[in-house]
């Protein structure tokens, strides 16, 4: 599905990522850990078309997106879905959806997407006329996920979805993602939360100071000494 | 260290006191046109100045300098009008009168920053616009006040006079700059104007410095407007609160760069001759090609003059 | 002897809780850790006690007298000093200058000049000095933001996660420089999120979580803690 | 005559409001202060002019006729000469190249139209209705309505369609609107363009109740300024709530005050609004 | 680099402007406002003085030598006026100074005039104050704001009170917060109506911003007062809404009167869609119109220009026939004292034009100003022609009251 490249990127003269090279097949969902700052958002945003890799390449079902804007990135299939509570604060629940299906082909299934989306979070249902930027955190971080999936992708990239949010939201969030990942959906996971990411996904990369420095099965990240030293201080 | 700061001031007096003989060797009173734009480009440095040390050393960009002007250039004018003094003489209290309005202009304007900052000083000029006009009593209204100059220590009022005082006075407000850029104070101007957050956090007391800047500034455009007002002999509210005021020595700095000692300087040597030549060659067409001057400066050097060199300490 | 102690604290943001009823003693002297998943409420306390959020309720006391109503950068000028999460340089200014300009504060030019100079090399930074500090990358404008706050002198230093974005290889060198810095005699808050880095350093260790705090002792034990692991971890760590 | 000031009032602040407009949708998405504003309306002023004196179509339609124009003129301005201009310059760049613009279209129109002031007389310019107690002339009933039709009608495009929610979005965060497929670059050329449209229509709508020259394009700027300050910047709601509270308020100052008073009244409010909720009268977030 | 370059050349052309072309001619400075709001006049004056000129040098000129307009644009701004004046004395040494339409101009550019020994010869600005200076060198041929009213002052008195039979008429008076409209407010119309407070009563009397766009809450304010007589002075732009905006709200009067400028211009008639029908207009007339040249240069000027001229051009047309008939008188071919000598000649002059005759006289404070009371002309606007009614012996037709 997503092929990386031994791509390097940053911000303007900043090199943040130093040849990172990553595997994704279709269907599967992959965890991406690593400390603060340690390059997983740039890595997501590189992909999604936002920073442009200054090596390397980006594969997507075989063609190369490398340096693609977003618009385009997102036309051929990939949704991100931004940390935090990158929501359009001033727009409805409902506005906000709908931007998810801004691309042309995804307009005329705007009411089955917004079923859909409503089904799986029906608290957003109750709310879709409120102003994005007046719901909770678990609220907010729901919206920003079903704006991501009103875009039918391909494949998601998700930026720590349970940043702040209190342990029972965490869970109902992580049931969905289940689900989705059950009915095919092909992820990339960001996250903080080690345990929880690496229980949800069977693979996962480890990322520190802009390089992967271990990828694998979960089970054996789970285990590793060093993971462990960097995560809990033991 | 010591000869590094005392260099740039030498070679400013130098250069003032060589300028100043200038009506000795171009004759004022055969080149009269010559010696208005000198003027013109004196009064108009000494503004775009005070623009920039508020504007381009303390990041803070003010809207509302016309405001300044024309408080300084009705000091003079009522001063003479009401009290008879002599406009030379009334020129430092222009200065002084302007700097009592920005402590109200500050107390109010600096409760807001960036371009809420920018829009508050926009507000108050035409506030001290409209109270202009409004005062008939105090102020004449629109109908303006007339301002005879007469000499200053005996040196009749002519060209060359307006000269000399405004190329001194235009070497006041470089010198103050200059002083500025050389002294500590600079480098806590240029921390608030580059992130208020982070000089606050280091201690610095960015209100305080924010006023001194709007203070130094004020009072060289204030100068400014009470010579402008000598120059002219008449001042009414419409071209002591011209909006010129404003935008000139905003896109007069950009143009030769923002945050330098000789970047306004340049800006204004350069181009208010351009435009005052338009403006006699071309009496219908000047302001088309002033327009298509200023895009295409903005357009191709967005950083100013001063931007193209690497080395910009002044 | 307490440097710092902090009063039923609370902030809210409109009906947001980000502190609530935080009591804290911080003694002169050590590196004083905190720790807490994201939105626990870390930063938010770094503002408070530097200023740049009213406290809602309760008190902060410096050097045992109430600092709760200055402004920030009198706090500063008494000695607390905060480094950002996301660097807060002069981004215009070269490094030289952004290490410069705190020290002119108290300094005649000259002297600070030289103060910088050293500064600057301790902290790494020595062949940047005249680089741009839009120029760095964001390891080396955590040890500038480090270098700024240390040129104030400042009694009590707030450091906001300054192992974001630092090469494995500096984060060794920086966690002994910051132990240099509690050895110079500079009471140090530290918000982290490498563990390592925490544990290496605290001397004592708060935890805090939805802006309460619910541990607090020696790193090693605290981290042991069920109710820290579930909340840090993930509730199925334990 | 208290209700005849009040609804005089109110007329007048449609059409204020109508002015701000596309000042407060260039800012809102931008942050760039357009200071050829006056200017688009003053060649909106002369479109409308032009139509109606050559082939006699009235002003209230030909603002959707020339509306393209002034699209693809915004368009264009924004495309070659802002864009192009690095993010950190340009916030105070734009400022000289849409100033110097400003100068270009100014003096244009007195190479074309020469300065000569110029009015659209409609047919029933002096026909009157009365509602209650207050005479109303129908241009400037129109006139008002049109405005009220406008921006109602630019609220349901910003509300109710893609482009305006891409708009919005791109506004309030421009990289998550660029995942969503909005491409951001074409945005910002088109709001460019729209905020031109809107000037030149509000322009066309005055049209027959105002007068016409070259350079009076900047008797309308510092009030559209000081309508997006009350409003908020970038709101269309507020550009409504402030044109009219204006309106309404500088009729009562000029009534119960001196007629001069009004202008002071105007800046009394905007500088009150600055300073005790700077995020305008509807205040908060940035809102519709 | 490049920038070092352009500066010279710019340097250099500067320089090269003070190189005057065109020796030989006696050379006209005219500052007028070319661009910005007052750009309209600045062409009408344009028209004028050019049309006057062109006849002049058709007929080979005064004694032989041809005369020379030199322009400069000063957006009506006092400043750049004073400016302008001093390019033109000394890098294009013109003999003597023009106009400049408003009267902020010509308050500013008097002393420089006085300062460079230089002829100034006023033919539109009314302010009193400008001849009131002392000021030798400036001369005025048309009314001053003051005497802007005298024809009015006559006809009020002498048509309108007896026909009211009332003790007591109201008025209402609304002027443009300029300094033409505080000249005339100031030294015209209040202190008429206060010296004759036992026939008037001045009801409403309040100015305006020239900008405005709305004037409704002042004029329901008039309303309310319901007075007998509207004065208004106004300039064309705020002329035209206001007689739109009076239609609009319905305010009615015995008598609507404007106080020249704006109100005697051919478009205010028509670009208010004719809500000026039947208003009077007092100030300057527009010229003898009794006299047979006044009405050949009138259609002359309708050929030409294909308009009704107004007072504007027959005051710019008449101001370079006086400068001509002045420089008959000047002998000398240094420019310094060709101005000395145009001076002498137009303290002297007594002529005869289209506008009524003119001679510089100084009385009652006034210095070097035309004695133009009778220069004064109530007209009417009905049918969309503007014709004087009074003063009788200048009437073209009865008032229509």
């Amino acid at each position: 599905m997503l092929e990386i490249k031994g791509i390097d990127s940053g911000y303007g003269k900043i090199k943040v990522l130093k040849d990172i090279t990553l595997k994704i097949e279709k269907g599967e969902m992959v965890a991406l850990v690593g400390p603060n700052g340690a390059g997983k958002t740039t890595l997501l945003k590189t992909i999604a078309g936002m920073i442009v890799p200054s090596k390397g390449d980006i594969l997507l079902e075989e063609t190369s997106i490398s340096g693609m804007p977003p618009h385009k990135t997102s036309a051929r299939g990939i949704a991100y879905v931004p940390e935090g509570r990158r929501v359009f604060s001033a727009m409805s629940v409902e506005e906000n959806l709908l931007m998810g299906t801004y691309l042309k082909k995804n307009r005329p299934h705007k009411t089955e997407s917004l079923r859909m989306v409503y089904d799986l979070f029906p608290r957003l249902e109750e709310r879709k006329k409120q102003t994005a930027g007046t719901l909770s955190g678990g609220e907010q971080q729901m919206l920003a996920i079903g704006r991501g999936l009103m875009m039918r992708p391909k494949l998601v990239l998700l930026d720590e979805p349970s940043l702040g949010l209190a342990p029972l939201l965490i869970n109902s969030i992580y049931k969905v993602l289940e689900r989705l990942n059950g009915e095919g959906m092909t992820t990339l996971l960001v996250e903080q939360n080690v345990k929880k990411a690496l229980s949800l996904c069977k693979r996962a990369y480890v990322i520190e100071s802009g390089e992967i420095v271990m990828k694998g099965p979960s089970e054996d990240i789970l285990c590793d000494e060093n993971v462990k030293c960097t995560y809990l201080g033991i | 260290m010591q000869n590094r700061s005392v260099k740039p001031i030498v070679i400013l007096f130098v250069c003032l006191v060589v300028l100043s003989f200038m009506p000795f060797i171009i004759d004022p009173g055969s080149y009269k046109y010559l010696y208005n734009i000198f003027f013109i480009v004196n009064v108009t440095v000494l503004l775009a100045t005070s623009w920039n040390i508020l504007g381009g050393f303390a990041g803070q960009i003010s809207f509302g300098h016309a405001g300044f002007v024309g408080i300084g250039a009705y000091t003079v004018a009522l001063l003479h009008y009401h009290l008879q003094w002599s406009p030379w003489l009334a020129l430092p209290l222009a200065g002084v009168v302007t700097l009592l309005a920005a402590v109200i202009i500050g107390s109010i304007a600096f409760k807001l920053r960036g371009p809420y900052f920018a829009l508050s000083t926009l507000a108050l000029a035409e506030v001290t616009k409209l109270i202009a006009e409004g005062w008939r009593s105090f102020t004449q209204g629109t109908q303006g006040v007339v301002v005879s100059p007469g000499p200053l220590l005996s040196i009749p009022s002519g060209g060359a006079l307006y000269f000399v005082v405004s190329l001194w006075l235009a070497g006041f407000g470089i010198l103050c700059a200059l002083l500025i850029k050389l002294s500590k104070t600079s480098y806590f101007f240029l921390a608030v104007g580059e992130n208020e957050d982070a000089a606050l956090s280091l201690g610095i007391n960015s209100k305080k410095y924010k006023l001194i800047a709007l203070y130094i500034s004020s009072f060289l455009a204030g100068i400014t407007g009470g010579v402008l007002s000598v120059h002219t002999g008449f001042i009414d509210p419409s071209s002591g609160f011209d909006m010129v005021h404003t935008v000139e020595p905003i896109f007069l700095t950009m143009v030769g760069g923002i945050g330098t000692v000789l970047g306004p300087v340049i800006g204004t040597v350069l181009l208010v001759p351009v435009g005052e030549v338009f403006r006699s060659h071309f009496p219908t067409a000047h302001l088309l090609l002033y327009g298509i001057v200023l895009v295409v400066f903005a357009r191709f050097i967005p950083k100013g003059i001063m931007g193209l060199f690497r080395k910009k300490k002044i | 002897m307490n440097i710092l102690e902090i009063k039923d604290l609370t902030k809210a943001f409109g009906g947001v809780v980000a502190v609530s009823d935080l009591n804290l003693s911080i003694r002169e002297g050590i590196i004083f850790g905190v720790v807490g998943p994201n939105g626990a409420g870390k930063t938010t306390l770094i503002n408070v006690i530097t200023g740049v959020e009213k406290i809602t309720k309760g008190s902060i006391f410096f050097k045992g007298s109430d600092i709760g109503k200055l402004p920030t950068f009198k706090r500063s000028l008494e000695g607390i000093t905060r480094t950002f999460q996301i660097p807060q340089c002069f981004t215009g200014l070269t490094v030289f200058e952004n290490i410069l300009i705190p020290l002119l504060l108290r300094l005649p030019k000259q002297e600070a000049q030289l103060e910088a100079a050293r500064i600057a090399e301790r902290m790494f930074l020595k062949d940047d000095l005249n680089k741009q500090a839009q120029m760095l990358s964001v390891g080396r404008l955590k040890l500038l933001e480090l270098a700024k706050a240390y040129a104030t002198s400042p009694r009590l230093l707030l450091v906001d996660e300054p192992m974001g974005g630092v090469s494995l290889d500096m984060m060794d060198s920086l966690i002994n420089l910051i132990k240099s810095l509690r050895d110079e005699g500079i009471t140090i808050l530290l918000v982290e999120h490498v563990m390592k880095v925490v544990v290496a350093l605290a001397d004592e260790l708060v935890v805090l979580n939805f802006g309460k705090q619910i541990a607090l002792g020696a790193p090693q034990e605290v981290m042991k803690r069920k109710e820290v692991i579930e909340a840090y971890l993930g509730d199925e760590y334990a | 005559m208290i209700t005849s000031i009040i609804i005089n009032g109110i007329l007048i602040g449609l059409i204020y409001a109508l002015l701000a407009i596309g000042l407060t949708v260039i800012f809102g998405v931008m942050r760039i202060i357009n200071m050829f504003h006056g200017e688009a309306v003053m060649l909106g002023m002369y479109a409308a002019f032009v139509l109606f004196d050559k082939f006699g179509i009235s002003p209230y339609i030909s603002v959707f006729l020339t509306a393209p124009i002034f699209f693809v003129l915004g368009s264009i301005i924004y495309k070659f000469l802002i864009d192009p201009i690095p993010a950190r310059e340009r916030e105070i760049t734009s400022l000289i190249i849409t100033l110097g613009i400003s100068f270009i279209f100014a003096t244009s129109a007195m190479y074309i139209w020469s300065a000569d002031y110029r009015t659209v007389t409609l047919p029933f310019s002096q026909d009157v209705m009365v509602f209650i107690k207050t005479r109303i002339g129908y241009p400037a009933l129109i006139s008002s309505c049109m405005s009220a039709v406008m921006i109602v009608g630019f609220y349901l495009f910003m509300s109710k369609t893609y482009m305006g929610r891409a708009i919005r979005a791109t506004e309030l965060d421009k990289d998550t609107a660029s995942v969503m497929g909005v491409n951001v670059k074409w945005i910002s050329i088109a709001t460019f363009g729209i905020g031109v449209v809107l000037a030149a229509m509000a322009g066309g709508i005055l049209s027959p109740i105002f007068y016409i020259y070259p350079f009076v394009g900047s008797n309308f700027v510092i009030k559209a300024f000081t309508i997006v300050v009350l409003g908020g910047m970038g709101s269309v709601t507020g550009a409504l709530v402030g044109g009219i509270i204006l309106g309404v308020a500088e009729a009562l100052a000029s009534t119960f005050l001196e007629y001069s008073m009004k202008d002071i009244m105007a800046f009394i409010l905007f500088l009150g609004i600055l300073l005790f909720k700077p995020s305008g009268i509807l205040g908060g977030r940035t809102r519709l | 680099m490049f920038f070092k370059i352009l500066s010279s050349v710019l340097f250099l052309l500067l320089l090269f402007s003070q190189v005057s072309y065109g020796a030989g001619t006696f050379k006209i400075g005219c500052p007028a406002p070319m661009t910005g709001p007052g750009a309209n006049f600045g062409e009408k004056f344009k028209k004028a003085y050019t049309m006057a000129a062109d006849e002049i040098n058709a007929k080979g000129g005064v004694n032989g030598t041809k005369l020379e307009l030199v322009f400069e644009d000063t957006q009506a701004k006092p400043a750049l006026a004073v400016s302008s004046a001093k390019k033109l004395i000394s890098s294009d040494n013109v003999i003597a100074l023009l106009g400049g339409w408003s009267s902020g101009v010509a308050f500013a550019v008097a002393p420089v005039a006085l300062d460079n020994k230089t002829p100034y010869l006023l033919e539109h600005p009314a302010l009193d104050d400008i001849t009131r200076k002392n000021n030798d060198y400036v001369f005025r041929l048309q009314p001053t704001t003051g005497m802007y009213s005298a024809a009015l002052e006559d006809f009020i008195l002498k048509v309108v009170y007896p026909k009211e039979k009332k003790k007591q008429l109201t008025v209402a008076y609304i002027y443009v917060d300029n300094a033409f409209g505080q000249g005339v407010a100031k030294y015209g119309i209040i202190p008429f109506f206060k010296k004759n407070k036992d026939k008037f009563n001045l009801v409403v009397s309040e100015s305006y911003n020239e900008n405005a766009m709305d004037y409704k809450p002042l004029l329901l304010k008039v309303k309310n007062a319901a007075p007998d007589i509207v004065v208004l002075t106004s300039y064309l732009t705020d002329g035209i809404l206001l007689a739109k905006q009076i239609k609009e709200v319905g305010l009615q009067a015995k008598m609507f009167t404007g106080t020249g400028a704006g109100h005697s211009m051919q478009d205010i008639y028509e670009k208010s869609g004719k809500a000026t029908e039947k208003y009077f207009s007092s100030g300057p007339w527009h010229g003898e119109i009794k006299d047979a040249n006044w009405k050949k240069w009138r259609s002359a000027w309708e050929k030409k220009y294909k308009y009704v001229p107004g007072e504007h051009e027959v005051e710019g047309y008449v101001a370079i026939q006086v400068l001509a008939e002045a420089l008959k008188g000047v002998k000398s071919s240094d420019v310094v004292k060709q101005r000395e000598e145009l001076k002498a000649s137009l303290k002297a002059l007594n002529m005869k034009t289209i506008f009524g005759t003119v001679k510089f006289d100084n009385f009652d404070g006034y210095t070097n100003q035309n004695k133009a009371y009778k220069m004064t002309a109530v007209a009417q606007w009905i049918n969309g022609k503007l014709l004087q009614v009074w003063p009788k012996e200048a009437a073209e037709r009865e008032p229509a009251y």
